[in-house]
């Protein structure tokens, strides 16, 4: 048994526990039993993380086989794990933040019934989790896929008596399915091509095998992209994420924030060798990140409710991801992935808290003036909102984020165009965390502070706001200084961005630039002169646009109308079987028949006569 | 004979008519006489004398004394002829008799159709049908027979006096609804 | 011998339990226990033994068939009829999946069944013994009359014991697989004739069918004589018409047969006998094989979702999950072929234990119709976790059973038909539609009034007792080691489907 | 032969006497769907009987064979045994009924 094993494995006894016998244990108990088995699995996280880095050997792979899981004909699948850098950055996070957030849930679900549940489904989402980012082939890693959609489908519809809430979790569910499914027919034509569903092997024969830019390696890239955008929310499957939100806090922070929706991410990134080999792919990537972190953006400026706006604001930033990923930017997606972790965990969380206080308010309009009375968690937001708004220097999420930019411009796939939509990104994400801090934490108290977040929940925070200040220094722009921890651990892995020209000094003071105005504008608009706001809500046009982003840009109500509704109404009218009422036609025209038929046997002699009489003449008719 | 035969066929044919026309049975009944004599004659102008004596004795006679008995015994009279002619309409009657004589228009053409041959017609004695039925047709005699007994016996049953109506499969069900209709 | 006797115990069994219950009816139920459970535990040992590497040796055995276990004894010579059971790993785990449903479809029946034990039970074990002779026949005489066997005891268990429209359900039950029947009879003759005619000898023995080749026009013909009967009971999609009012109709253990057994013969036969009896007329029709198994996973799945009645919801998705297993079948690749037999195991186990759950679910609440459920996991958490294990099945959820094969039915027939297996693969989205939208309508939502749940009067809902734990615990067992273990069941089959 | 003894009688038409047989079955039939009274159509149904009789005894002279006259001999034993049955009936039906009209004997309708 390697070590390995015990990563996934503690989890998936803590599902197993809590799952068979959650009942009859105690909440203490069963806090001990799902936060303690993720943290072990962080603590054998790190242990291994740190065994990496002492290697200094950045192309080292571990792999274990547990058994043969099934193999017929060419195929051969086995359960077999194997973890590369890229893996472990990942698994850091799963388990690492995955531990905090389990120690936060500790007590921020304390009073719930379903106590029990919530950490084995938890439990249940690290192991899945896991296994997607460590399986060693694509079957296995599309179990790992899958599980979290379930996990996460679980999650969402926690509170199942409310029927939103359950609808959220469907509609989350059978969106990222439309990408599996997608991911399954890459799958499919990937091993037609090359007979195997080994991620080592695929990635080494795959250069040899697809001439470039072919349109079946493009088929198979896209059909993998389709696949990371229903996880990972992006235009067009970005419609789950925002009403995800049903579902707890810290599940948001751990499933639609660090961790699953990622997953796309880490798709993509593991089977870079795919996308680089279609120029077409990689563009579509781009765009479609380009598009979304414009329009998730922009809808993260009007929401009211403040966990939408970061579930938008989420969104927006995996589109950074994705925008990265498509200029070739692999480790920059990475990274940026890594920072975000932290600082989106801390927001959800640190929302949750104000949540809780506020006694379950999620209007941030009702909020207000909690910088004092909720010093830590505004404290921790700051950091988190600070570092989401990529603040110069100070914050992870410049480092990350300035990297992106950089090779947006820079990278040979990159251009002009992407950079300016990550340009406005960065400011409209300045803006948004301005004004979440502004009307959330300042201005004067509307709701009364009913409960004060205790040790287990600021301790998290402090944590991952530790992090989210700290997790950039990894990895500095060239021209400031030489330190590139990040993609130096990387450098086995992924291949390194070919850039077109050295130099970023210009793009970075411009993306400063934009930070800053984004920064001010905010402060303006919610601080200094809320009048002009007040106006512009009661414009007419000013006010149809609002509501236009307030909607998600009426993707679902498109969707709803041309999508949901006729197929609604389909079987609806099909309820009762086509094919029934067909068999029920013939049914009926025996019956029919048969009706007509009897109506000859009346009883009456003389009709028979004639019934003999007309047979007769018939054969006459027959001899004449 | 051949003026025998023609004669004789008319008068077939006439009463014949007759028969069917009737609204009194006793009416019909001695048209119908009238109608086996002159076939008798027609079988006699034909050569077989020993058909026709039957002919005369068993329908004619046996026959028609049956059915007299019947109409005798039901006491079928002027009530049943008023009965006859309510039910003798034209609408009623024409159709099928328009029907019949196509058919019989059929049967004409297609016995006129064939080869014409006047028949040279000889006497075939009883003897020779005697002979004849209990040679090759010693098994039709007794299949006859067994049809006569079995008429017999089902006519013995069949008109033994019964004032029930129903055959216990039917009656059963006729009891079930009777008691459906008590019940509602 | 060993097959004849299983098939004996069961029928012995069930008339045993019919003579039982004149005197006391208490005793039935074990009866009927106790002879399907020594059944399986034949089966159990077979399969242990065989799959240890236990295959026999192929030197005493004239044909080439290489069965594992063979028996025959002849039976009307004159006519080429002869009682011959042959077992290989198909039929094996084939058999094992009988008994062991068979099992708990007689656990699903304890407290269910309160008329008329006697006779119920006799109908039960001899539609299990009807399957498991359908299963192990390879005389095709044999085989037909095996095929009536499980057919008639079925009715009667859905007309006498089902619900309030089981006359409308077992006519229809009845006619569709009789009319099939009747037309694969008609198939046989005809191969019994041709082969007798091209100088084989009458006989109606499998191993001499098989080496008949009727002309290819006839060839056709007779295929789809036999295409008639397994299409009807898979079902393909335009004749699966009696398969939800039937399903829904019959008692719990009926359609725990119906679902998880009587559909597999379906199966079975198509593999047992039209893909070697004919290749090339089976070759042929493939496409259209093919392209009627994408239909039945798509039309399936979307009237399970229009579905009100839990039950029928059920059924429609055993029309979708054997619309994969026909287009497994007809890609003929050995890959899909293992994905068939997969998920005619698997497709047994889950759907299976959607309807025991469905019934129990009746038991309580007096009604099908899922409009009049909901937030029953507040009340039965148990049974909530275990429909959710056996929905995430049945939309094809990787770990669990169905996954595997639904996805070595698709990888297997990708390279024979890349617009249809694309299209099947969209079937994966509308399982999770209906699946979802069933555990949110039964389990999810607001809780139902107390007024709707004490009909019965035995109080509030209760969640799961102990023999419902076994009997769901047992399937989740299976499903979840069908998940995670497939490779014994693959090696079992492996030979044979490489000789097809 | 023996015919040479027989006295010969002068020749009729063979279809003549077929064409007679014809129209007294017509008018036979032409009784058994007009009229509805059961004594009537039985009488009818004696005319009939008796015109395929003539129509044997006419083939049978034709032929000068005497197979004719013995199949005339079966219609008549079928006819005895027709009517007597059938005259049964006729009065079963009348005392049950108090009618002759076939129209209500439809007891054997197909409900």
């Amino acid at each position: 048994m390697n070590e390995l094993a015990f990563i996934p494995a503690l989890p998936l006894l803590g599902f197993l526990v809590l799952s068979l016998g959650g009942r009859s244990l105690s909440r203490n108990a069963v806090a001990c039993v799902g936060a303690g088995s993720v943290c072990i699995a962080a603590g054998l996280t790190i242990t291994l993380c740190v065994q990496y880095l002492q290697g200094g050997n950045a192309a080292r792979v571990d792999e274990w086989v547990a058994w043969r899981w099934f193999a017929s004909g060419p195929l051969a699948v086995p359960v077999g794990f194997r973890v590369d850098a890229l893996s472990l950055v990942f698994m850091f996070i799963i388990t690492f933040v995955g531990a905090l957030i389990h120690l936060y849930s500790t007590a921020f679900m304390r009073d719930d019934r379903g106590y029990a549940r919530f950490f084995a489904c938890m439990n249940l989402f690290v192991c899945a989790m896991l296994i997607l980012v460590m399986a060693g082939n694509l079957v296995l890693l599309y179990l790992g896929w899958e599980g979290v959609g379930l996990c996460s489908y679980l999650l969402i519809g926690f509170w199942y008596e409310t029927p939103a809430n359950c609808a959220a979790a469907n509609k989350a569910f059978l969106i990222t399915r439309i990408g599996d499914t997608a991911l399954l027919i890459g799958m499919f034509l990937l091993f037609r091509e090359l007979g195997t569903f080994d991620i080592a092997g695929i990635l080494q024969a795959s250069p040899g095998h697809f001439a470039a830019a072919s349109p079946i390696i493009t088929a198979i890239a896209l059909l993998f992209l389709a696949g990371g955008m229903g996880k990972s929310a992006q235009l067009p499957l970005q419609t789950w994420l925002p009403d995800a939100m049903a579902g707890p806090s810290p599940v948001s922070a751990l499933i639609h924030a660090a961790t699953m929706v990622t997953a796309g991410v880490y798709l993509i990134a593991r089977m870079h060798v795919l996308f680089q080999l279609s120029p077409a792919a990689m563009t579509v990537t781009a765009l479609i990140g380009a598009l979304t972190l414009l329009v998730a953006g922009c809808s993260a400026m009007v929401q009211t409710d403040i966990k939408r706006i970061l579930a938008y604001s989420t969104i927006s930033q995996l589109g950074y991801m994705f925008l990265a990923l498509g200029v070739g930017a692999w480790s920059a997606a990475i990274f940026h992935f890594f920072t975000h972790a932290f600082f989106k965990a801390l927001l959800f969380l640190a929302a949750g808290a104000v949540i809780e206080a506020l006694h379950h308010e999620h209007n941030v309009f009702r909020m207000g003036g909690l910088r004092h009375r909720l010093p830590i968690v505004y404290w921790t937001f700051l950091a988190g909102a600070a570092s989401l708004a990529a603040l110069p220097l100070v914050t992870a999420g410049f480092f990350s984020k300035d990297q992106i930019l950089g090779y947006a411009l820079s990278a040979e796939d990159g251009n002009a165009v992407l950079w300016l939509s990550g340009i406005a990104g960065a400011l409209i994400t300045a803006f948004y965390s301005t004004r979440l801090i502004l009307v959330v934490f300042w201005g004067e108290a509307k709701t009364p502070v009913t409960r004060v977040p205790g040790r287990w929940i600021t301790v998290p925070l402090i944590i991952l706001a530790f992090f989210s200040i700290t997790a950039g220094f990894l990895e500095w722009p060239r021209d400031l200084l030489d330190v590139q921890l990040f993609s130096g651990l990387l450098r086995g892995v992924l291949p390194a961005t070919t850039t077109r020209y050295q130099g970023e000094g210009g793009a970075q003071l411009t993306a400063v630039i934009a930070t800053l105005a984004g920064i001010f504008t905010g402060f303006q608009l919610y601080y200094r002169r809320p009048a002009l706001l007040q106006r512009w809500r009661r414009g007419r046009l000013t006010a149809a646009g609002r509501q236009f982003l307030l909607d998600g840009w009426k993707f679902d109500v498109v969707y709803d109308r041309f999508i949901v509704r006729p197929f609604v109404y389909l079987t609806r009218v099909n309820r009762s079987d086509l094919f029934d009422s067909l068999y029920g036609a013939l049914v009926r025209a025996m019956q029919e028949g048969n009706r007509q038929l009897s109506r000859t046997q009346n009883g009456s002699l003389r009709w028979y006569a004639v019934g003999v009489l007309v047979g007769m003449l018939y054969i006459i008719a027959l001899l004449l | 004979m051949t003026t025998v035969f023609y004669i004789s066929s008319l008068v077939a044919i006439l009463s014949t008519v007759m028969v069917i026309t009737r609204y009194q049975p006793i009416h019909a009944l001695l048209y119908l006489v009238v109608s086996f004599l002159a076939v008798a004659m027609i079988f006699l102008s034909l050569g077989a004398p020993f058909v026709a004596a039957l002919e005369v004795i068993i329908y004619a006679g046996a026959i028609m004394v049956l059915f007299i008995f019947v109409v005798m015994m039901l006491n079928l009279d002027k009530e049943t002829a008023a009965q006859e002619r309510i039910w003798l309409q034209p609408r009623v009657w024409i159709g099928p008799s328009l029907l019949t004589l196509l058919l019989l228009a059929g049967m004409v053409v297609l016995l006129l159709r064939g080869q014409r041959t006047t028949m040279r017609i000889a006497t075939v004695d009883a003897r020779q049908v005697a002979l004849s039925l209990y040679g090759g047709y010693i098994i039709a005699v007794e299949l006859a027979g067994f049809l006569l007994m079995a008429g017999i016996v089902g006519a013995a049953h069949i008109g033994k006096h019964r004032t029930e109506s129903m055959h216990r499969y039917l009656r059963k069900d006729e009891e079930q609804q009777k008691e459906i209709h008590a019940a509602s | 011998m060993i097959l004849i006797e299983m098939i004996g115990i069961l029928l012995g069994g069930g008339i045993l339990c019919w003579l039982t219950a004149g005197w006391n009816s208490a005793y039935v139920k074990w009866i009927a226990m106790t002879a399907v459970a020594a059944d399986l535990l034949i089966a159990a040992v077979l399969f242990a033994h065989f799959s240890a590497g236990g295959m026999p040796q192929t030197a005493t055995a004239p044909t080439a068939m290489s069965w594992l276990v063979d028996y025959r004894r002849s039976w009307i010579p004159s006519l080429g009829v002869s009682l011959h059971l042959s077992m290989d790993g198909l039929s094996l785990l084939l058999v094992l999946l009988t008994f062991f449903l068979g099992l708990l479809s007689v656990l699903s029946s304890w407290r269910e069944i309160k008329e008329r034990q006697g006779f119920y039970y006799f109908n039960l074990l001899w539609t299990l013994g009807g399957i498991a002779g359908v299963f192990l026949a390879t005389d095709l005489f044999l085989f037909y009359f095996f095929w009536e066997v499980m057919l008639v005891p079925m009715y009667l268990l859905i007309l006498l014991w089902g619900d309030s429209n089981r006359r409308y359900a077992a006519y229809k039950f009845f006619l569709f697989t009789q009319a099939g029947g009747l037309l694969m009879l008609l198939s046989i003759l005809a191969l019994y004739f041709i082969h007798g005619q091209q100088g084989g000898g009458y006989s109606f023995d499998y191993s001499d069918l098989l080496h008949t080749t009727p002309p290819p026009a006839v060839a056709r013909w007779i295929l789809m004589g036999f295409l008639a009967a397994f299409a009807v009971k898979l079902p393909v999609v335009p004749f699966h018409n009696w398969l939800p009012d039937a399903h829904s109709e019959a008692p719990t253990a009926g359609s725990l047969i119906l679902a998880g057994l009587l559909l597999k013969t379906g199966a079975y036969g198509m593999i047992r006998f039209i893909l070697p009896f004919f290749p090339q007329a089976s070759a042929a029709i493939a496409p259209w094989a093919m392209g009627f198994g994408v239909i039945g996973i798509l039309y399936g799945a979307l009237l399970a979702f229009a579905q009100t009645d839990l039950k029928r919801l059920i059924a429609y998705t055993s029309v979708s999950h054997m619309g994969f297993v026909l287009l497994g079948i007809f890609a003929m690749r050995e890959m899909a072929l293992h994905g068939v037999v997969l998920q005619l195991l698997a497709h047994g186990i889950s759907t299976g234990a959607l309807f025991a759950v469905a019934g129990m679910i009746k038991q309580r609440l007096h009604t099908r119709d899922i409009g009049q459920m909901g937030g029953l996991w507040k009340a039965m958490p148990s049974m909530g976790g275990m429909a959710m294990i056996f929905a995430m099945a049945s939309l094809g959820l990787p770990l669990l059973g169905n996954f595997i094969a639904e996805f070595l039915v698709l990888l297997g027939a990708f390279p024979q038909h890349v617009t249809l297996v694309v299209i099947a693969s969209t079937g994966l989205v509308f399982s999770a539609l209906y699946s979802l939208r069933m555990m949110t309508k039964v389990f999810f939502g607001p809780a139902v009034a107390p007024a709707a749940v004490d009909i019965g009067g035995s109080g509030a809902l209760r969640d799961m007792d102990g023999r419902e734990w076994l009997i769901l615990g047992l399937l989740c067992i299976g499903i979840v080691l069908l998940g995670l273990f497939p490779q014994p069941i693959i090696d079992m089959i492996k030979e044979q489907m490489l000789r097809l | 032969m023996r015919s040479n003894k027989k006295k010969y009688m002068p020749p009729v038409n063979s279809h003549t006497v077929l064409v007679v047989a014809a129209i007294l079955f017509a008018l036979g039939l032409c009784g058994v769907l007009t009229r509805k009274n059961v004594l009537f159509i039985l009488i009818s149904i004696e005319i009939m009987l008796n015109a395929a009789g003539l129509a044997f005894v006419a083939a049978g002279a034709k032929w000068r064979q005497p197979d004719g006259q013995a199949m005339f001999l079966f219609i008549l034993a079928m006819a005895a045994a027709e009517v007597s049955v059938g005259l049964a009936l006729v009065m079963q039906i009348y005392h049950q009924h108090k009618t002759m009209d076939v129209g209500d004997l439809n007891k054997l309708k197909d409900e």
